[in-house]
């Protein structure tokens, strides 16, 4: 039939996307550019992982590929209709994903503590960094906005965060409502950001530059606006720029916080800075959430309307 | 009241007073309830012009015939399939539109043309839909229909609580459907994020409507599974030892095993979260003593296991496709079954890979990674098993056969994928990105591959002729480039860091390949019309396309293919013994083809029954009157249902018998039929995937119970 | 026809009730429950062995009425009860026992007090 | 394992069709079918018992269990749910001997006890109510609550069974639907007695350690 020609020529349409695995410029994959020693440590593991399960992938595909070719009824090739069995065979396909699953599950459990985010071994025991002293930073999310409190240099910062480059960061992080995920992919990878809980998160920056940070947990309606510019700077610019926000003067006590977490979305990408922050305050927001008392519920026309009007007055 | 609801409440209409208040002017819902309605119309009127009411009604509507309940648990699950992609299109042309901050917004949005609610309530519904009520339905369907001929039984364990299992996944699809024009839909993506669940954060019904929808399609499943396993258990043929059982009876076992056990516990995480929503209990909540990642938890105890519930059947499809297109015994059966239900125990112990992110122990990330990895052993097993049933073999390649293909290709990609998932090293950088989307969706399409292979294959032997090949083969390869147009770029954006779930794009740099999944997108509705081309040319040659022979493709190897084509409604006319594995190609082998038994027995069948259309129907109005939180009608549906239950137990008119002498009149009708004697026009008073009129048109001869 | 054994009394699951099994699953799970009330509230153990001592006994009172109550043994009757109870055991206690492992090491690493 | 059997097969005396038709057990279908919701249930009851190990000191601050829970009263609800047990046991004992008002009166003893068990179960729940540890308070009091009485809500539709199952045997005697519900309820019913015993030693003697 002459019709029988369009679907085969069909199939090769289908194999265009696949050039793009190769056409792509590599700057935008950030998951293929760390800047940081745990994203590194990350996409080693990926690697790894790849690698090793390619060893028996590959021959599989193209087995099966060679199988389908060398098997259609129109070549005639050898039919053995009674074949459905063979210990040898059947401790061959029983054994290798055996084995290839022990070597990954050593390389799993290996990766779960290099990048363990509590205590991530990459970090804290590479002598590079054993003398440094840490950079604490206590990041709480609201909806939906960053918080970013340094509280040894008692300042604060919404929607940005500065940290130098070469020093461990320690992050604590809680949120006032619902749950987010931390995330800058360059630097490190997910946590959630828990309501009453808090977590933890290392990293450190080994290039100075800007890094894109995003929540990657929905949570509500001005949830992907929840992006903020991670900037990795120079020791010297760094305290240069701690000092810059100190002379801004902006209080930032508990009420002002509450103030601050009221439903907002941060349509206009607007940073705060604050100084003279309260001692504590990370401990009292966790607090105050889990007795119930800081807590803005979603206004209902918000959810229910099809139309962002009132959505963009919940906006900076 | 007991919680502080926003918005109106009365004790006659509950919330309904909403609807007042929220001005839905989006043409979009409007667009939509128009085609809902105009189809609505047109089925209607149909049916009345046709005057098929009293055909609806005692053909399907009241039938407890397992093949025409499966064949009804697949349309509604194409149904809801086709609603579920409509979400997907939104949702790729949303996201194409909406990059960047300089993106223009139309009808109202800020970008892009879905505000961000709305645009969080169709990929919670596209998800929901997609999993609960397309994927689950047709794969249920299919276990109904061909399972219980496949181990030679007349129907199932309980045939009136099969068709209570099928109503109330309608009632669930139709809650869902109302949730589309009266009220909304949950916004917290299909999971149900908690505490994003909780009333504070979604004041509104559409939750509710969430969580009610789930519930009752939750219950039909586990009716389903009762019922699917206790046949398997106790009603196969003489000689069908357990070492002989069909390879996909062994997978429909395998999960549903799973769908009995995991079901409850979501139940649980639901009714827990309904807890919070409508007393005001504190499980989910961040305050006063709640844990919100319990209820992760427990969705995931369900989760995972349903994602292995929704897989199992698919690897069953292609172990039933691939030997018979390969002209070959299944490559290592007892492996193959020792390897499903290997998936169906360590499904169990694997669920906190869903969030690994939570920030548990190194110790108990490791071992649930590693636990994870462990399913990978069985599933490369089938991979291999499935190459070398290839091998040697004498491969021909209809369309089932190159879905089945297509279908293992997806495995070899989505399992390489899922092992990296596994790894939490990995999964920290992955989790909740685009590559997440990718994987889950290479996973389902491979059920949806197998299904659609599945659904050729068995086309002929359930209504009688062949689906057409050259419309077949166009459908598949459109299909497939629209794969590959998605999930291909998909894959990209993910090592690009894209995360999922956004309604606006804050990085320009995705936007090329957004685009590229728009056209994929653009490829899926191009092979939905393929796809319905392809019915309605099948439809309109099926005498050309007839099929007499009760094996419709020559070289089947399962007992379905050894009862008439399409089957009585009584599946055989005497249940046959069995003695291979593969007792119908045991027996072409030996040249025993010859369906005509030497003498006749009476049946006995189920009687129609409409209680569980009734029933089901109360559930459904109960279901919107707790979204609603109408009390009065709530309790009195409930109460309802309650009675009807009771007044069923009273009826011990049940089932009929069918003497052996009427048997033997329809089965040489059937022949007759077949040979040609019969012209194909007359209409058939058995067959077409199965009679029920025999059951409705007489009076029963017979009681079940003589006491 | 299809049902050899006309009088539904003479299935074989009928005929499992026994009078003797009944009274001793009723007298072992009454006297455990008053035997482990009674450690409660005596105080005669440490919490951890007292925690122990009357998890192993709710555990044994549950075995006997599994055997004397839902009669699960290997007989042809009743073995697809059995089996499908020892398939579903393992679950519940894997449901549990790994909920509260990830809960207990999730709240000590998140929920410290004060914090 | 081979999937064929390679030896020769007569065409004229091998047994294609099953002309005895032994039909299925009916009444094990169905015994075997409820079981298996039986099962369902208990992983509804595992999830429970899962999240009671979660909340289980989560007073957030409100009442303690030990304020709560107080075996000493949960002993006699106690005796009451393994008494009901026992008597329904007893009445399976009529069954077997084809007793028909052994039945019915076990039935109703049965029913009576459950009764009792109910009523000490809500005089148990408006005390705490009144004493304001009502659900709402905490994590810990919304799980006591809905893990109690997701039992007592078994233990209710159990006994509306029972009611319908007195009238069933009375009127229609002891045919194979009622034999198969009789036997269904006693699968039911015993089983609550299990769980019952689960949430007498994990929920009330734990929580007044």
């Amino acid at each position: 039939m002459k019709r029988k020609k369009i679907p085969m020529f069909l199939r090769f349409f289908a194999l265009i996307p696949l050039l793009l695995l190769g056409g792509c410029n590599t700057e935008h994959f950030w998951l293929f550019n760390p800047k940081g020693p745990v994203a590194a440590a990350n996409l080693y593991y990926m690697v790894v992982d790849v690698v090793i399960m390619s060893i028996v992938i590959v021959p599989t595909v193209i087995f099966t590929i060679w199988v389908i070719s060398r098997y259609r009824a129109s070549k005639k090739a050898h039919h053995d209709p009674k074949f459905s069995h063979s210990n040898g065979l059947e401790v061959l396909v029983w054994g290798i994903p055996i084995i290839i699953v022990g070597v990954l599950a050593f390389f799993s459990y290996e990766g779960t503590h290099a990048v363990n985010p509590w205590n991530p071994t990459v970090i804290t025991k590479n002598p590079k960094y054993a003398d440094t002293k840490p950079l604490e930073v206590d990041v709480v999310t609201t909806d939906w906005q960053w918080m970013f409190i340094y509280p040894k240099q008692h300042i604060a910062v919404a929607n940005e965060l500065v940290i130098p480059v070469h020093t461990p960061v320690h992050f604590r992080l809680t949120s006032t409502s619902v749950t987010n995920n931390f995330y800058i992919p360059q630097l490190v990878g997910q946590v959630y950001v828990m309501p009453g809980m808090r977590s933890k998160q290392s990293l450190v920056a080994t290039h100075t530059g800007e890094y894109h940070g995003f929540s990657a947990a929905l949570s509500g309606g001005g949830f992907s606006w929840m992006d903020f510019k991670t900037k990795a700077v120079s020791e010297a610019d760094f305290n240069a720029w701690v000092e810059k926000v100190k002379q801004q003067g902006r209080r930032l006590a508990y009420p002002k916080f509450a103030a601050f977490a009221k439903p907002t979305v941060n349509l206009a990408g607007k940073v705060h800075y604050f100084s003279d922050v309260q001692p504590g305050l990370f401990a009292e927001v966790i607090k105050n959430v889990r007795d119930g008392k800081l807590q803005y519920a979603t206004p209902m026309f918000l959810t229910e309307n099809m139309d962002s009007k009132e959505f963009k007055q919940h906006s900076n | 009241m007991l919680v502080d609801l926003q918005g109106p409440w009365n004790p006659i209409f509950g919330r309904l007073g909403l609807l007042l208040e929220v001005h839905y002017n989006n043409p979009i819902i409007f667009f939509a309830f128009m085609m809902v309605v105009i189809g609505g119309t047109a089925a209607l009127s149909w049916v009345t012009f046709t005057g098929r009411w009293g055909w609806l009604w005692r053909e399907w509507l009241t039938t407890v015939d397992h093949k025409k309940l499966g064949i009804m648990y697949i349309l509604v699950g194409l149904v809801m399939m086709l609603r579920g992609f409509v979400d997907a299109l939104m949702m790729r042309t949303q996201q194409a539109m909406a990059v960047g901050p300089d993106s223009p917004g139309v009808l109202g949005a800020a970008h892009g043309y879905l505000p961000p609610y709305h645009f969080d309530q169709v990929f919670t519904a596209h998800g929901m839909i997609m999993i609960l009520l397309a994927a689950t339905p047709i794969l249920v369907g299919f276990m109904n229909l061909i399972m219980p001929i496949q181990i030679g039984a007349r129907d199932m364990a309980y045939p009136y609580l099969n068709a209570l299992g099928l109503w109330l996944t309608v009632a669930a699809a139709s809650l869902v459907m109302i949730a589309l024009f009266v009220g909304d839909f949950s916004h917290a993506g299909w999971v149900g994020l908690t505490p994003l669940t909780e009333l504070p954060y979604s004041p509104g019904v559409g939750v509710d409507y969430y969580l009610w929808s789930i519930q009752i399609g939750s219950i039909g499943t586990t009716i389903g599974a009762v019922n699917l396993i206790a046949t398997i258990i106790k009603m196969r043929a003489p000689g069908m030892t357990w070492g002989r059982l069909p390879i996909f009876t062994w997978t429909t076992l395998a999960s549903n095993i799973i769908a009995l056990t995991s079901f409850p516990v979501l139940g649980v995480a639901l009714a827990l979260l309904t807890l919070d929503r409508y007393i005001g209990t504190h499980f989910f909540t961040a305050d006063l003593g709640g844990n919100l990642m319990m209820y992760t938890n427990l969705f995931w105890i369900w989760g995972h296991p349903e994602v292995y519930f929704v897989v199992i059947p698919a690897f069953g499809f292609l172990s039933e496709i691939i030997p018979t297109f390969s002209e070959k015994p299944l490559f290592g059966y007892v492996t193959m079954v020792l390897a499903s239900m290997a998936i169906a125990g360590v499904s169990w112990t694997v669920w906190l890979h869903h969030f690994f992110t939570m920030g548990a122990s190194p110790g108990v990330n490791s071992y649930f990674s590693i636990a994870t990895m462990l399913v990978g052993i069985p599933t490369g097993v089938k991979v291999f098993n499935w190459a070398f049933t290839m091998w040697r073999g004498k491969l021909r390649f209809p369309t089932p056969m190159l879905w089945a293909i297509g279908s293992l290709f997806l495995l070899i990609t989505g399992g390489m994928t899922g092992m990296m998932l596994a790894v939490p090293a990995i999964n920290y950088l992955v989790h909740n990105s685009v590559f997440v989307i990718a994987h889950f969706h290479n996973m389902f399409l491979l059920i949806v591959y197998a299904a659609f292979g599945a659904t050729v294959y068995w086309w002929p032997k359930v209504f009688g002729f062949k689906l057409d090949e050259y419309w077949g083969k166009v459908f598949f390869w459109l299909f497939t480039a629209g794969t590959l147009f998605v999930f291909v770029p998909m894959y990209t954006l993910g090592f690009m860091g894209m995360t999922r779930r956004l309604d606006y794009i804050p990085h320009t740099s995705w936007e090329p390949l957004l685009l590229l999944e728009v056209i994929g997108t653009g490829f899926y509705l191009l092979s939905i019309l393929a796809f319905v081309i392809q019915l309605g040319v099948s439809i309109y040659n099926r005498e050309k396309n007839r099929v007499v022979a009760s094996d419709a493709w020559g070289t089947s190897r399962s007992v379905e293919w050894m009862t008439h084509t399409p089957p009585p409604f009584y599946n055989f006319a005497v249940t046959p013994v069995i003695h291979a594995r593969d007792e119908w190609a045991w027996r072409r082998e030996h040249g025993l083809t010859n369906l005509m038994p030497e003498k006749f027995l009476d049946i006995h069948m189920p009687k129609n029954t409409a209680v569980p259309l009734i029933i089901s129907f109360f559930t459904l109005v109960c279901g919107f009157a707790l979204v609603w939180r109408i009390w009065w009608l709530a309790a009195a549906t409930f109460a309802a249902i309650i009675i009807a239950m009771i007044i069923r137990s009273f009826d011990k008119d049940t089932d009929y018998i069918i003497p052996a002498a009427e048997v033997e009149r329809m089965e040489k009708e059937i022949v007759a039929r077949a040979e040609g004697r019969i012209p194909a026009g007359e209409p058939a008073p058995v067959g077409g995937g199965a009679g029920g009129a025999y059951a409705s048109k007489r009076t029963p001869t017979q009681r079940r119970d003589n006491d | 026809m299809s049902h050899a054994n006309s009088n539904p009394i003479d299935h074989p699951e009928v005929q499992l009730a026994s009078p003797g099994a009944y009274l001793v699953a009723y007298a072992a799970a009454l006297g455990a429950m008053f035997l482990e009330l009674w450690l409660v509230v005596a105080h005669v153990l440490s919490p951890i062995s007292l925690t122990t001592a009357i998890t192993v006994i709710a555990l044994l009172v549950i075995t006997v009425q599994m055997y004397l109550l839902f009669k699960l043994d290997l007989s042809k009757t009743q073995i697809w009860f059995t089996v499908s109870f020892i398939m579903t055991a393992p679950l519940i206690f894997m449901s549990i026992g790994l909920t509260i492992w990830m809960f207990i090491t999730l709240m000590q690493r998140t929920m410290l007090p004060g914090m | 394992m081979s999937s064929h059997d390679n030896a020769p097969v007569d065409p004229n005396t091998v047994e294609l069709w099953d002309y005895e038709d032994h039909g299925h057990d009916f009444i094990g279908t169905r015994t075997l079918g409820f079981w298996l919701y039986m099962m369902s249930d208990a992983m509804i009851f595992a999830a429970l018992f899962a999240a009671h190990g979660v909340y289980v000191r989560n007073f957030a601050g409100s009442f303690t269990s030990q304020e709560v829970v107080h075996p000493m009263n949960a002993i006699w609800p106690t005796v009451f749910i393994l008494s009901s047990v026992m008597t329904y046991g007893l009445g399976m004992v009529a069954l077997k001997k084809g007793n028909k008002s052994g039945v019915v009166n076990a039935l109703i003893l049965s029913f009576l006890l459950g009764v009792g068990f109910l009523l000490m179960e809500w005089r148990e729940f408006s005390e705490l109510a009144a004493m304001g540890a009502i659900p709402q308070m905490s994590g810990f009091l919304s799980d006591f609550w809905t893990i109690v009485i997701a039992h007592a809500a078994h233990v209710l539709f159990g006994l509306i069974w029972m009611a319908v199952m007195i009238v069933q045997v009375a009127v229609n005697g002891f045919d194979q639907n009622n034999v198969y519900r009789l036997l269904n309820l006693k699968i039911f019913w015993h089983f609550q007695a299990v769980i019952w015993v689960s949430i007498f030693t994990f929920v009330y003697l734990f929580g007044a350690i």
